[in-house]
């Protein structure tokens, strides 16, 4: 049997994938898709603690990021239409009208 | 039916937004309808339920309490939503905004609000800040035509999801480490492994979920998103997302930190001494050189937010109760300031530069007299809410022994007077513009006046209202 | 009553705002400055009701009232008046109507709003002198500038806003740090007593640590030192009188200055006796500093607002080296040189004022020669002058006297630095004196310029008689100084002063020597001759002390 | 009684200040002149009053001026001896100086007639609180007062800036005097306790008489004498009174000659038992009076001016009287200031007379053979020149002559330089008087004088802006008009004065006729109790502090002098009294005889001299360029460092460019910290990231 | 056999995600992120919870994605285009910073979580099962019925918000 730190580690090192995704690429859907990465990140986190602890919450707090998870994808992915119809484009550094 | 009372205002003033829903999806094109009042009716209402549960510590389904900490927030949350709706209701026809969508999210995010405030698990903790986050995300983005407001919207969205993953990641490693979300185990946990120090787990968790609310409240370094969002969000959105959001976030974190965190005090508070700092400095130290009216106003909510920092990291009763009296304060005056540049605002041209106001004294004394009595508050000025809340922040950390901090925060205070008094100079001693200056309807006249009603109130006799703050965090040890 | 006399002016204030119609109303401007004025004139005549039903021989607060405010921190509203402030509210009382009068052919940019500003600052400035409950205190004392940052403002000269803007921030950054210090006091007296409270007479008793009470002292001392202004902080004085209005002028060198006197030894003084002692020589050096610098300087000025200003800088030194003498006669002098110096100098701004109202320029080069044109105006120039450079017989000399005095019992070196401040001040006086009104007439500007009208008769006639009244018969003001001067000076010296406070007997002569003390020559000598004059701790400056 | 002395002339002021210029000339100056009168008649019964009383001194305590703590200083006035004489010399000769002034200024306009009038009652008060005051603050205001009417007066024609800066100068330099009074004061305070004239020398009394000791009433005396040479124009600050001679003549010889510049000289009798008990500051006092006697008539002989010749005159008398105290024969000072008060005044009222008739020429070189035009000016004049020459049987002799004689004999180590510079300035004295008189009255006329029609107010650059600094060649535009008209001698209101103060100059000697003469000096034993302690003050003093017992060995010099010369009737002694006065006598002569070699018999002899010392000469012409050295040396430089330094450099560069640059400093870190929101999101989130590691790292590290 | 299971859903999980972020083409990286779904859904099943892996599945794989491929295709932008520089924090150099920290997080994350040992949890794999669904639905519909309630409002409020962004101008 697999030892929980296994799964914590690996979480952790799925969370961190996520957040140079968020820095490296200049591609607005693809840092969205970071940020999914780092919530999937948890996620695990969450189904293996609860199964160590011998509890469902883990699987049910999944869910319901699973649901945030979606609320905030189609927010986003609707902002991503919408500045898409601003500027033809993609690139986040392109968006830095507002500064200083 | 006692079994639901603590959730009772949320109900309402979440039945409040889908009846605004719904009202604008039977509305013709082109009609006028009071959507607005609908939400004022909800908001009063629940205030008057908050007033009635007072003192009842109610619970309900394990998750709410709307002890008196919560119902606090909730009045502010009611004050803060009522100024909103009277002045949105012209704001809202002349920037043609989607009246239906805009009332329903104001008044989902404040469901959002007054359920964080009142949940006692890091889970609803979570779920109610996405809900309010959504909503004031969408808010801020409502004006369709502005790439600005896009922009702003998208760039708080993406800041906003990446705090949250941090702040879910450390709501599971409390989980981890008590096996529950629920903040009275978390906090029996904490309390049990005191001798030995606290786990990593446990330093963990503090740091990330400190860093969520650290983002909400946009301390330094986590405050990026905010002049950015300030700016491009509709004037009348800043003013609320400025004050509600704060007050929100805050209750939270007073929650979570001063109840189940208290254990590692002496761990967060490090932490947070060096976050407030900076937040005052930098908050004060950049609005100086803003030319925009809610750029500038956007930094020095950040530095306010510094101040509310120290009374948290004074961490003691005076602490706590001057968090909620300098939310109030800061809730009302800050509405006012913003409140008015929104309503100068015409259809196509923001009024929201500096030299906007230049010689506004001479044509509208009444707005310009209302601005400066705000403005002082803001700036810490007797008599006025904001003196009175600085000095009760300033006492809790000095009776704390936080002299450097207290220091810092009354020189910040200072130089933050002199980029109000920037604007004052614009208003008395410059002369005028071609800014356009549209009449202000009588509601919105009439929230101003409630709004500088309660400053000069809570300047003069600020007594019950600090007794009321006392007395609201005695539930929160 | 004494919250009357306060809220009168703000009452009238608010009243005037109604009065003066929307916006900026020219045909309510009679209305508006009447009003004003008789409010203003009724504030006197309430100050003048409590001189006199004012006991001169206790030492106590009297008037004294007293409500729950803010009970969880042990704040009050408490006000009363002793015999240091009380002269202190007549005198602003005394000069309110005099500003008003001054501004009033120069004012006519929303004559409502100045009168407002006007009353409003009244108010805020009586309440400053009644405080007696440190938080109340502050209240005023930062409210105070709000109305000062609008009346330079919006009704200065051309670099107003500058002005304006560095007098508030200036203000501000030192009195803030005060606020600190009052809210520690308060936690200390909690932390004796269990509750916390902000009553002056409770906090007298705090008995603070070493450091915490230099720490405190000082940052009050910056405060009201800003306020003074002291040498190093002087320089915010300058821009503002400059710049400010006449009125502005008048009420800010007139009063204003002197709550900073005034905070200094009725609270930074008694609260931390050890630490004052302690500071008392620095601070006094800077006084005496202050008093030569600004002379000097303001000798070269060619600005003759900007030349009072200066030398407000150096009669408020005299004022401070006074206080920190730390004996009955220096501290006395002190608190009457605050009424000479508001009055004498008050008088000078609205000379300057009713010549700048004229021609528009403060220039001395541009005048010379007026005494041919209007010699009524520079006959009440000439006495103000006189009673600004401290002739006996004037209230200069009265206050300047004792204050010497003081400090000479207390430390002969310093008392003699400052002495020659008597012969700068004739120099820099007379200079812009004689520039002004002798020579040629040779400005053709000058050559028609009317003289006194009856509007300014009024704001003259009573000014000149202050000046006069209070050299001649000093006794009349000093009496009910006495009994609180003594007081306070127990509070720091620790010394009892009851002995030398007793009433005073009038016309006594040679025939009843007013106890010689019998000592031996030389300096100690001099210093053992009144009581309470050494102070115990001598500090690094030991040396000036001896 | 005593109050009604300065306040009727005071009542006097107020009414001309206040209504002058609605009043008719008689009205205002004859008000003015029945005030100072009025005043007479009072000071007169008031000194037969103390002539009556035992005490020999009276006494009015008018209020209770300042009172704090210890310090109580009662608003009183004391009439004792001196103050007399005092008050006499000031009431009488000023009544005649006003009526001369009521002549003299009549061409003033009725606003300038008043406001001159009112100036001169205001002095006149403030002289006799001086005089009556019973401590030193008292006096101080009158002290104080003269200085500012003296300030007035000189720039009485305030349009002429030479006047204007005159006056100026006459109140700063006093006020560097005045600086020492007040330490002085304050020192006596903190020695004594007390201010009181009577109670600090019974104080004085009981303490050792500080031979070499260089102790607290040394200091205090020598402050005190450095008021006392600023109001009495003596080295270092005599040099305002030649140019206090800008103000209308009547008040040069009111103020700048018999009155105010005295005050020093009464100051030092009035605290004669002080100054005995500090012989140091004695010598130091003998040793300026002595210097500045000199110095001041080596100046006067060659000045061409006549009125800055009689102000050098004045202030070298003024040293004699210094000397005399300086010595500790204060009875002899007093005497000389007495009978100097009248002919110096004559003098001046004579110098007034010709200037009158001459449209205001002062230049001596402009005059000449006035005799036969201004006859009864001449005699008067030429009496006034022999008193003060010292020629016997004149006032000035006996007075003088006593100086000299009590140098001769004082105890100073070195008299006998004293002695010796006193009778080199007698001839000196002598010298220039007679040259005054030379080459005003006799000789030829060097330019014909216009008729008078135009008078004093000339000196106004009003009419003629040539005037404007006093001396030589200004005389240009006077007399280009009404040329060949007739001089005529001084009106009544003018003339009779001048007779009176002759007679006056020639008798008054005569109070003190000394022993040696058969006189018994009366004025010296009339005066001395004015010295010593009065018995009043040392009971209030045994009183106040039993232990004090006054040791008679410690008793003050002037009583030890007088001892002495009571007792002093030995035949060597007498001896020496008349060989001095012998010399004196001569020296009188001499002096009249070069003058009158010179400037009588042959004037080329005076100008050959004159080109053969040029050195000598224009240094003396040029008053040993003491006002230059001060300005260059003083004044400029401290305008320069206030300038440059304080104002320009501290105020303006360091304080308040600290001050500004808090506020730049902030600025421009705002600048820089703005531009870390760069607008890229992907920067806030590094921000937020950043964040976030160091905290989990701060967390983890430790 | 678990433990290899383990690690290869490991190594799936990490690699696909790596190249998530590590290739440019967001059509890609979209297909990367499915497949590291699916391993991650693999691990719940070692986790006794197969009822979480096939929600993974359904809804995260399935709805999710497909919403997020839908909008790849629908603005098609097969390429990210080049570095605008508008500040050196944004260029190459800023990039690596950003990888920089991120290393340093996954450093800290990996080096606190491997302190984090088994005989941390009391009971290893002698827990009770959390695999079963009506334990699952009962503890949702009890213990977390107001969170719940509460997703409702948010499903609302997301609802609205993507109408009103995405939705066309009216008027």
């Amino acid at each position: 049997m697999v030892g929980l730190n296994h799964y914590l580690i690996l979480s952790g090192i799925l969370f961190a994938i996520g957040t140079a995704g968020v820095f490296v690429r200049r591609n607005l859907i693809t840092v969205l898709l970071s940020i999914e990465i780092m919530l999937n990140a948890v996620n695990l986190t969450f189904v293996a603690v609860g199964r160590y602890r011998g509890t469902v919450d883990g699987q049910i707090i999944t869910f319901f990021v699973m649901t945030v998870a979606a609320a905030e994808a189609a927010v986003g992915l609707a902002l991503v239409i919408s500045l898409f119809r601003h500027r033809e484009t993609l690139n986040p550094d392109a968006f830095s009208s507002l500064k200083w | 039916m006692s079994a639901y009372a603590a959730i009772i205002p949320l109900v309402i003033v979440a039945l409040s937004a889908i009846v605004a829903m719904v009202a604008e999806a039977f509305r013709e094109p082109g009609e006028r309808m009071p959507i607005a009042w609908l939400g004022i009716i909800g908001l009063v209402g629940a205030a008057i339920v908050s007033a009635v549960l007072w003192n009842s510590d109610a619970r309900s389904m394990g998750v709410i309490r709307s002890d008196n900490f919560a119902l606090f927030i909730n009045m502010v949350l009611c004050v803060i939503g009522i100024l909103t709706m009277l002045m949105s209701a012209d704001v809202v026809e002349r920037d043609r905004l989607p009246a239906g969508e805009y009332y329903a999210l104001t008044l989902f995010a404040i469901c959002g609000m007054m359920m964080m405030a009142a949940a006692t698990d890091l889970l609803v903790i979570f779920l109610a800040l996405e809900i309010l986050s959504l909503a004031v995300y969408v808010l801020t983005g409502i004006r369709r035509r502005s790439a600005g407001g896009a922009e702003a919207a998208f760039k708080y969205f993406l800041l906003g999801a990446f705090s949250s993953a941090f702040f879910l990641y450390g709501i599971a490693f409390a989980f981890a480490l008590s096996g529950s979300t629920r903040i009275e185990q978390i906090g029996e946990v904490l309390a049990r492994q005191g001798a030995g120090g606290p786990s990593t787990l446990a330093l963990l968790a503090v740091g990330l979920l400190a860093v969520g609310f650290a983002f909400k409240v946009s301390a330094v370094p986590f405050h990026m998103w905010t002049p950015d969002a300030y700016e491009g969000a509709p004037t009348i959105v800043t003013a609320f997302m400025s004050t509600a959001v704060k007050a929100a976030a805050f209750a939270a974190f007073v929650r979570v930190f001063l109840s189940p965190l208290e254990p590692l005090k002496e761990h967060w508070i490090p932490v947070l001494s060096v976050l407030a700092a900076l937040t005052m400095i930098l908050g004060t130290v950049v609005g100086v050189v803003q030319t925009n009216i809610k750029r500038m106003l956007a930094y020095s909510s950040i530095a306010h937010a510094g101040d509310l920092l120290l009374g948290l990291v004074a961490a003691s009763s005076t602490g706590k109760a001057a968090i909620l009296f300098y939310l109030l304060a800061y809730a009302v005056t800050n509405m006012g300031a913003l409140g008015i540049v929104a309503l100068l605002a015409s259809g196509d041209r923001q009024h929201d530069e500096l030299r906007d106001f230049a010689g506004l004294w001479k044509e509208r004394p009444g707005l310009a007299g209302l601005m400066t009595i705000f403005l002082l508050s803001l700036g810490g000025l007797p008599p006025t809410a904001g003196f009175i809340g600085k000095w009760y922040i300033f006492s809790a950390a000095v009776q704390e022994g936080h002299y450097w901090l207290a220091i810092i925060g009354v020189l910040t205070s200072v130089v933050s007077v002199f980029f109000y008094l920037r604007i004052v100079v614009m208003m008395y001693m410059t002369e005028g513009t071609d800014a356009p200056r549209p009449p202000v309807a009588a509601t919105a006249l009439a929230g101003l006046a409630l709004a500088v009603i309660a400053v000069l109130y809570l300047g003069v006799l600020p007594t019950r209202a600090l007794d009321l703050a006392l007395a609201s965090i005695s539930t929160i040890f | 009553m004494l919250s009357v006399i306060v809220f009168l002016p703000l009452a009238g204030a608010i009243l005037v705002l109604f009065a003066g119609g929307r916006g900026d109303d020219r045909d309510r401007e009679p209305i508006v400055r009447t009003l004003a004025l008789a409010v203003s004139l009724a504030t006197f005549f309430a100050t003048l009701l409590l001189w006199w039903r004012f006991d001169p021989a206790s030492a106590d607060y009297q008037f004294v009232e007293r409500h729950a405010w803010i009970p969880a921190f042990g704040i009050q509203y408490l006000i009363g008046v002793d015999g240091i402030s009380l002269l202190l509210i007549v005198l602003t009382g005394f000069l309110t109507p005099l500003a008003l009068l001054s501004s009033w052919e120069s004012v006519h940019k929303n004559v409502k709003m100045f009168s407002f500003f006007i009353l409003a600052l009244e108010t805020s400035m009586l309440g400053v002198f009644v405080a007696i409950d440190l938080f109340l205190f502050y209240v005023f004392w930062d409210f105070v500038l709000i109305p000062m940052y609008f009346l330079i403002g919006i009704w200065g000269y051309e670099r107003r806003i500058y002005a304006a803007v560095k007098f508030i921030l200036y203000t501000m950054a030192g009195s803030v740090l005060m606020l600190i210090a009052i809210i520690g006091l308060a936690y200390a007296h909690a932390a004796a007593t269990g509750t916390p409270s902000f009553n002056l007479q409770d906090l007298y008793a705090v008995q603070l640590p070493w450091h915490t009470e230099v720490w405190f002292f000082l940052a009050f001392a910056v405060a009201f030192l800003i306020k003074v202004p002291l040498f190093p902080f002087h320089t915010w004085l300058p821009d503002a009188h400059v710049e400010a209005p006449t009125a502005g002028s008048i009420i800010l060198a007139g009063v204003m200055l002197k709550m900073g006197t005034y905070g200094l030894f009725r609270f930074a003084f008694p609260l931390f006796p050890s630490a004052a002692l302690y500071f008392a020589p620095w601070i006094a050096v800077l006084a005496v500093i202050g008093i030569i610098y600004g002379a000097l300087v303001a000798m070269v000025q060619p600005d003759m607002k900007k030349l009072v200003a200066y030398s407000s800088v150096s009669h408020l030194g005299f004022v401070v080296l006074g206080l920190c003498a730390m004996n009955v006669q220096g501290a006395q002098g002190a608190v009457y040189q605050m009424l000479n110096h508001g009055v004498s100098t008050g008088g000078l701004f609205m000379i300057v004022g009713m010549l700048s109202d004229r021609r528009h320029t403060r220039l001395i080069s541009e005048y010379g020669g007026l005494k041919a044109v209007m010699p009524r105006l520079v006959a009440a120039f000439l006495l103000i002058t006189l009673a600004s450079i401290a002739l006996p017989g004037m209230n200069g000399f009265v206050g300047e006297f004792l204050i010497l005095v003081g400090a000479f019992l207390w430390n002969a070196k310093l008392a003699a630095a400052a002495a020659t401040g008597v012969i700068l001040s004739a120099v820099y006086m007379l200079w812009m004196f004689q520039r002004v009104n002798f020579g040629e007439l040779t400005n053709a500007k000058n050559r028609s310029l009317p003289d006194l009208t009856p509007r300014e008769w009024a704001m003259m006639i009573p000014t000149i008689a202050m000046c006069i009244v209070m050299g001649v018969f000093p006794a009349v003001f000093l009496r009910p100084i006495e009994p609180s001067v003594n007081r306070t000076l127990e509070r720091i010296t620790g010394r009892s002063y009851g002995a030398l406070s007793r009433p005073l007997p009038l016309a006594h002569g040679s025939d009843t020597p007013g106890q010689p003390a019998q000592v031996p020559a030389g300096a100690s000598g001099v210093r053992a001759a009144v009581p309470g004059t050494d102070h115990p701790a001598a500090g690094p400056l030991a040396a000036i002390s001896e | 009684m005593l109050l009604l002395i300065p306040l009727l002339p005071l009542a006097g002021f107020l009414l001309n200040a206040l209504f002058g210029r609605r009043l008719a000339k008689s009205v205002s100056g004859g008000a003015a002149c029945a005030a100072m009168l009025a005043s007479f008649a009072v000071a007169v019964a008031a000194v037969l009053a103390i002539g009556r009383s035992d005490a020999g001194a009276l006494q009015q305590d008018v209020l209770t001026w300042m009172s704090s703590g210890t310090l109580r200083v009662p608003f009183s006035l004391r009439l004792d001896h001196l103050s007399a004489v005092m008050i006499l010399v000031i009431t009488g000769i000023g009544s005649l100086i006003h009526i001369y002034s009521t002549g003299y200024m009549h061409d003033e306009s009725d606003a300038e007639y008043a406001r001159y009038f009112s100036y001169l009652n205001l002095f006149a008060a403030f002289m006799l609180v001086l005089v009556l005051g019973a401590s030193f603050p008292v006096m101080f205001v009158g002290w104080e007062g003269v200085g500012l009417c003296s300030y007035l007066l000189i720039g009485f024609w305030y349009r002429k800036k030479s006047a204007a800066d005159a006056g100026k100068k006459a109140f700063i330099v006093n006020r560097i005097g005045d600086f020492g009074f007040i330490l002085g004061m304050l020192l006596i305070f903190a020695t004594f306790g007390t201010l009181d004239f009577q109670q600090v020398a019974a104080a004085a009394d009981t303490r050792a008489v500080e031979h070499g000791a260089f102790g607290v009433m040394t200091i205090a005396t020598l402050l005190l004498f450095l008021g006392a040479t600023g109001k009495s124009a003596q080295i270092p600050l005599y040099v305002w009174l030649p140019d206090a001679m800008e103000g209308p003549t009547p008040v040069s010889a009111l103020i700048h000659a018999a009155t105010m510049v005295t005050a020093g000289v009464y100051m030092i009798g009035r605290n004669a038992v002080l100054f005995s008990h500090a012989p140091t500051t004695l010598a130091v006092v003998a040793g300026i009076g002595a210097a500045t006697a000199l110095l001041a008539g080596t100046i006067g002989l060659v000045q061409n001016d006549i009125k800055r010749v009689l102000a050098y005159s004045t202030v070298s008398q003024l040293g004699y009287m210094f000397l005399a105290m300086g010595v500790g024969a204060y009875a002899a000072g007093i005497f000389h200031l007495y009978t100097h008060a009248f002919f110096k005044a004559l003098l001046f009222l004579g110098s007034g007379a010709v200037i009158h008739a001459l449209a205001g020429e002062q230049d001596l070189r402009n005059m000449g053979g006035l005799k036969k035009d201004l006859p009864i000016t001449y005699w008067t004049f030429l009496i006034g020149a022999l008193a003060i020459a010292g020629v016997p049987l004149l006032s000035g002799f006996f007075s003088k002559d006593e100086i000299l004689y009590r140098t001769f004999t004082s105890t100073n180590s070195n008299r006998l330089l004293l002695w010796g510079i006193g009778a080199v300035t007698a001839l000196l004295t002598a010298t220039y008087m007679f040259r005054l008189v030379f080459l005003a009255f006799h000789g030829t006329r060097r330019h014909d004088a216009p008729a008078a029609a135009e008078h004093p107010e000339e000196e106004e650059p009003a009419a003629t802006g040539a005037h404007a600094a006093a001396g030589a060649a200004a005389h240009a535009p006077a007399h280009g008009h009404g040329a060949g008209h007739h001089l005529h001698d001084a009106p009544p209101s003018m003339a009779i004065p001048l007779i009176i103060l002759a007679v006056g100059s020639v008798f008054a000697g005569y109070v003190g006729v000394p022993h040696a003469l058969g006189g018994s000096n009366r004025i010296e034993s009339y005066l001395e109790p004015s010295f010593a302690v009065t018995e009043s003050a040392r009971a209030a003093r045994r009183g106040a502090e039993p232990a004090a017992v006054v040791p008679e060995a410690e008793t003050a010099h002037a009583d030890a002098a007088a001892a002495a010369h009571d007792s002093g009737t030995a035949g060597e002694e007498r001896s020496t009294e008349f060989l001095l006065m012998a010399i004196s006598i001569g020296i009188a002569f001499a002096g009249i005889g070069i003058a009158a070699y010179f400037w009588l018999r042959n004037r080329p002899a005076a100008d050959r001299m004159a080109r053969r010392m040029a050195g000598v000469h224009t240094l003396l012409l040029n008053k040993y360029y003491v006002d230059a050295i001060y300005d260059a040396a003083i004044v400029q430089p401290i305008k320069l460092f206030s300038t440059g330094a304080l104002w320009k450099g501290i105020d303006a560069g360091v304080v308040d460019g600290a001050v500004n640059g808090v506020g730049m400093a902030v600025q421009a870190g705002s600048g820089g910290l703005r531009r870390v929101q760069t607008g890229s999101v992907r920067t806030y989130a590094a921000a937020l990231f950043i964040g976030v590691v160091v905290i989990l790292g701060f967390y983890l590290w430790r | 056999m678990d433990v290899a299971a383990f690690y290869i859903g490991a190594a799936i999980a990490v690699l696909s995600s790596f190249f998530v972020v590590a290739q440019r083409n967001p059509m890609h990286s979209v297909m990367l992120l499915i497949t590291s779904f699916g391993a991650l859904a693999a691990l719940y099943v070692l986790l006794d919870a197969p009822f979480t892996a096939v929600t993974q599945i359904i809804i995260y794989a399935g709805a999710i994605m497909v919403l997020f491929l839908f909008v790849v295709m629908l603005l098609n932008i097969p390429q990210e285009d080049p570095v605008v520089s508008a500040s050196a924090l944004l260029g190459p150099t800023g990039m690596r910073i950003a990888v920089v920290l991120s290393l340093a997080l996954g450093v800290e994350l990996v080096w606190a979580l491997s302190r984090v040992g088994p005989a941390w949890f009391s009971q290893g794999p002698s827990a009770p099962s959390v695999s079963s669904v009506a334990g699952i639905g009962v503890a949702l519909f009890t213990r977390h019925a107001f969170a719940f309630e509460a997703t409702s409002i948010l499903i609302l409020v997301a609802m609205v918000g993507a109408v009103v962004l995405a939705g066309k101008e009216e008027r």
